[in-house]
């Protein structure tokens, strides 16, 4: 089911990928509460389309920084769940050798140039991959992925002063869930909003749907377009509502169940699937096969992982280039 | 005395200084409303009203800037930078201006800042959230350095450090957040003492905050191989106990040093520095540190890099073995 | 000559100010170019009027934090000229007892919480001191001078993000001068320009001939009045050129001579007293007076720093609060 | 062999290095059209061109950021980050992504970043400007961190640490920054080497960075007085160069550490530590340092503050006294 529509073909793509973030995603979950992974986890279930909307608009060497909640955009630039489950685990065939763990997963082949546990960080260094792409004479992309909390770090002010002042190709695209931890976006954001101040770097900004995974590869895709012909860098800012905790164990007391309820009828899987049957891009068995291939591909990814195990001291001492302690 | 878990005796601590001083607030990431990432401040916005607990955006060097200034116009803030980590963003505010302006005024301003910050040391946090970074603090002249391993310590030395009139950064320890323990109201331990918390003859043991619950174990375990460990809680990186340090150390002449930083140029060096300085030791150094390497995630990796019991008992019996 | 007409006060006031500031850093100048005061020293000649201004619209209770180049500031708000000399000598009857020197002098007492040798740090600190005052009930207001070149500083948006999501009775002075360093400002500021950056804060932005002390003064009592009245922050942004180098001995190769001469005829000390003259506010012989008088003050100051000398290290180590040595 | 100034044996090596490799870019403060803001650049923008040799913002943070991404990318950027000083607003990204990167990802990231920065002690520069901060970058994992004291080393270490495949961070000398000295064009010195300025068999004095002309002198004074000093210059606080300490302490048994920087943690603390941890002690150590205080703007304060020959000297003696 393929080629007769290159609309119909992108769809499909972005709901199998939307998927695939959603049941890796949930496994994790459910392994978490089983006290199977370590340290902290953050899910972005119900932020997938943005993660799968603009990699889309990516070409494969392209790169992009990610976050600490970035499962979802090392899946969308094509990363492989098993590596990255056996990361979650802490185990050596993991993305970082189980060195890193869910905030640290980064895929150099594929241009995810890591995840981040400082919030901010990833902009300046997209800038700087851009840099190096116009330096190098290269037509490449950076994107950076962060948080509505993520623009009031100064990280965020100097990175994009100076992806504008360089006409770096570079697209910044913020996740606007509504909250910083477990705080929502006004106490945090004074102005008009994230948007607004693109503005201040003479920056071109767009808002978009961050459930709608076609309108966020749209709006993407013409920003890394301006990025190829060199008109420099677009700030665009997807909303859309996380239904996890801020982290896996986070009770939620600043969200009312109202509130938890209703992020769930924005589910992007759903929407995408809905109008992949209206447009007639798919039709129930192929949504049925890819449920299905989906699921198998999480289950392998967990019995890689289970069929690893951690590195010894002696080979984390190489890694680190220490062999002799102080 | 009352029973408290060290995250409850932080919150205590807080709320006492509030009550009895009105200048004292409260600024940080989600300390407000939330309570705390980890739940230390608790309650407090709605016991002291949102002036004085404010939730800020993610700004750490804005907000210990805004400490700074606020200080310098009569408040004793408390910010709080959820760990140490992230202090690397702060780090001017805090190394170049609350730490300098007493001096660089000639002694007129003063500074009453506390920084509350947490060590994720020991609980799978991972390189960028596993640090204990105090010895860059300690090396910052005008700064002092508490390190809390009790609920006891973590009110009291937080309640001097806000009494205190110079900038104080408080680490917390995330390993020792549900430990319970005594603590006695109203207790206000001196500025810059340590705690000896075994007495002994053959060995000093040295140990910094989250470090001390594995020190006591190994005390036990030398013990029962019969080295008589003398266990001293450092609690201040500075002001440095030195005296409670070498007078134990005339005693044993053997210096064992253990803490969750990374050794190379850690405190530990500072304590062997200032021992083979004086001329007290009988015996090499040994200090059971962290390699020169990022925190690991792997939670079998991280166990082994911040050294267990055994490895610290083992330590003190090879100092008693080489003199 | 006074009383008769508010406005003509004001600018004799100003017009004494600017006069105070431009003899002593000339003086300043004269010395280092002698040899005899040591490190770096930044001046503010070119600039005077928009220290003058500012603080005119301020109260004796209201504080300050200035910048690597705040001689003007420290004057302006009412700084003591024989502490400020024996400062900048190293001496101990200097403001900070020769320890801070001319990035560091600060009086409390006259709300001049210090100038600063990092670039931008002072904003924050302004809206920290402004937190206090709202905190505390007082109706005070605190003032940050800060450079176009530090309006690139993360301390800027995170500073300016704070004071606006707060509504702190503080006002942003941006002394925009053109340079940073020996960097124009187009090479470092993308966008508009400074001013254009209030709006991403929903903050409100004015701008002003730097070199019109009456102007930067009106600006500046209308963002004081709503400090004052609970309405928040105002970003004021002050174009005034610098006549010498950024440091005192810079021999400004990136300058034209052209441009050198121009800014000099843009002389806020001679703008201000034809101005004078032409409004009847004074006449020749009290210009003539006033020279004299500042003239004097000048020498006095000089006279009173060479008077001085050096802390003793033992002393010094008593300000540090340090007896022993590591 | 040619003779060159400090600043002009770093103008060298930058010239050299984007000569030889066109992946080599210059990111700074007024590096640019400025040649420098005291001339290390001048000429490169000329002949390198404007996208190889970039004026920045005021924005550590995001220009170090900017180089760590362009090495992940590909390019082997050099940042300048004028003074050391302001290295506080750029920790992040050098001690929490740089440094950790290789690590963080299992060894597969590499991130060729060198960041200059200039030590202002010294010459007059105050508490903000004349800080000497190697010790918090030695405590970082993933760093390596190099102190040039002469022009040849101006010269060699910024060629080895642009060439190096991780994160190095070059402390310059202002105070150093118009000695004259023999260049070797082409020679890569080994990374992590230091470099024995002077044989002698009583007292090991090792000396960091802008520290080495007083030591030199202090030597002759030590001599003049009886007392044969070898002196290191230890050139690398990381990688660090043990094996040549220690094999000279073997022979003298006596160690005695000058550096500008803090004392209290300082890299001395290290040196110090490490002779107690190997027993090859005769003599108390001795640190001729700073004390904990910052950096006196009042040259006579300064001057005592930064130790001259004289005192050094004298500590030489002293360790000789005493054991
Ligand atoms: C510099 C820094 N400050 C604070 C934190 C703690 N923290 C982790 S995630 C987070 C909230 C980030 O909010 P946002 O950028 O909106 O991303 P989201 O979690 O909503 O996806 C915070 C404060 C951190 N990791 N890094
Ligand atoms: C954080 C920091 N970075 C760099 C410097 C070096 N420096 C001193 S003044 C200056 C230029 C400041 O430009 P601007 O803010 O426009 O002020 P101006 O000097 O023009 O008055 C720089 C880069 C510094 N002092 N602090
Ligand atoms: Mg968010
Ligand atoms: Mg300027």
């Amino acid at each position: 089911m393929s080629g007769r529509d290159p609309r119909g073909d992108l769809a499909r793509n972005l709901y199998v990928v939307q998927l695939r973030i959603r049941r890796f995603e949930e496994t994790v979950a459910r392994l978490f509460a089983q006290g199977r992974l370590p340290g902290f986890v953050h899910l972005s279930i119900g932020q997938e389309a943005v993660a799968a909307g603009a990699c889309a608009a990516l070409r494969e060497d392209d790169v992009i920084t990610s976050t600490h909640r970035g499962h979802g955009h090392c899946i969308a630039k094509g990363g492989d769940l098993g590596r990255m489950m056996a990361e979650l685990f802490g185990y050596r065939d993991g993305y970082c050798a189980g060195l890193g763990g869910s905030m640290h997963i980064a895929d150099l082949e594929r241009g995810v140039l890591g995840a981040n546990g400082i919030v901010g960080a990833g902009i300046p260094i997209a800038a700087g991959a851009a840099y190096a792409f116009q330096v190098r004479g290269l037509d490449r992309v950076a994107l950076a992925f962060f948080g509505d909390g993520a623009a009031n770090e100064g990280a965020f002010h100097e990175g994009l002063n100076l992806a504008a002042l360089w006409r770096l190709p570079v697209v910044y695209v913020c996740e606007d869930n509504g909250y910083a931890e477990l705080t929502a976006t006004a106490v945090h954001t004074a102005g008009p909003g994230v948007a607004a101040r693109a503005a201040a770097y003479g920056m071109p900004a767009a808002e978009v749907d961050g459930t709608d995974a076609l309108a966020v590869h749209d709006v993407v895709a013409r920003a890394v377009e301006r990025c190829r012909s060199g008109e420099g860098p677009t700030l665009v800012v997807a909303r859309a509502p996380r239904w996890h905790g801020h982290f896996e164990g986070d009770p939620q007391r600043y969200r009312s169940r109202a509130e938890l309820e209703q992020v769930r009828r924005e589910d992007p899987v759903a929407l995408l699937s809905r109008r992949l049957l209206a447009e007639r891009w798919a039709d129930p068995t192929w949504l049925e096969a890819m449920a299905i291939e989906i699921e198998a591909e999480v289950t392998a990814a967990v019995a890689f992982a289970e069929g690893s195990a951690p590195l010894d001291p002696e080979a984390m001492l190489r890694v680190a280039g220490v062999e002799e302690r102080p | 005395m009352t029973e408290l878990r060290y995250w409850q005796a932080i919150n205590q601590a807080l709320a006492e200084e509030m009550e009895h001083d009105p200048l004292v607030v409260l600024v940080g990431e989600d300390v407000g409303a939330p309570g705390g990432a980890f739940g230390a401040t608790r309650g407090l916005r709605e016991r002291f009203g949102p002036e004085r607990v404010r939730d800020t955006p993610i700004s750490e060097l804005g907000i210990v800037g805004l400490g700074v200034g606020a200080a310098l116009a009569g408040l004793r803030p408390v910010i709080e930078v959820m760990f140490n980590d992230f202090l690397t963003l702060a780090l001017d505010q805090l190394a170049n201006q609350a730490a300098k302006l007493r001096f660089m005024t000639g002694g007129r301003a003063q500074v009453p800042l506390v920084v509350r910050t947490l060590v994720g040391a020991g609980k799978g946090t991972g390189p960028q959230h596993g640090q204990s970074l105090e010895a860059w603090l300690g090396h910052v002249p005008g700064l002092s350095v508490a390190m809390p391993a009790t609920p006891a310590d973590a009110y009291g030395l937080l309640r001097v450090a806000i009494r205190h009139d110079d900038p104080v950064v408080v680490f917390e320890s995330l390993r020792q957040w549900n430990v319970r323990g005594e603590v006695t109201p109203g207790e206000l331990p001196g500025l810059g003492r340590a705690a000896v918390r075994r007495r002994g003859g053959d060995v000093t043991l040295v140990s910094l905050g989250g470090a001390l619950s594995r020190a006591m174990r190994a005390c036990e375990l030398a013990a029962a191989a019969g080295v008589d460990v003398e266990l001293i809680d450092l609690r201040w990186l500075w002001p440095l106990d030195w005296a409670c340090v070498e007078s134990s150390l005339r005693k044993t002449g053997r210096l064992v040093v253990v803490h969750d930083a990374v050794g190379f140029l850690g405190p530990g060096a500072e304590l062997a520095a200032r021992a083979a300085e004086r001329g007290v030791l009988t015996a090499p150094v040994v200090r059971v540190v962290p390699p020169r390497t990022p925190v690991p995630f792997s939670p079998t990796l991280e166990a082994a890099y911040f050294i267990g019991a055994e490895r610290i008992a083992a330590a003190c019996q090879e100092a008693v073995r080489n003199g």
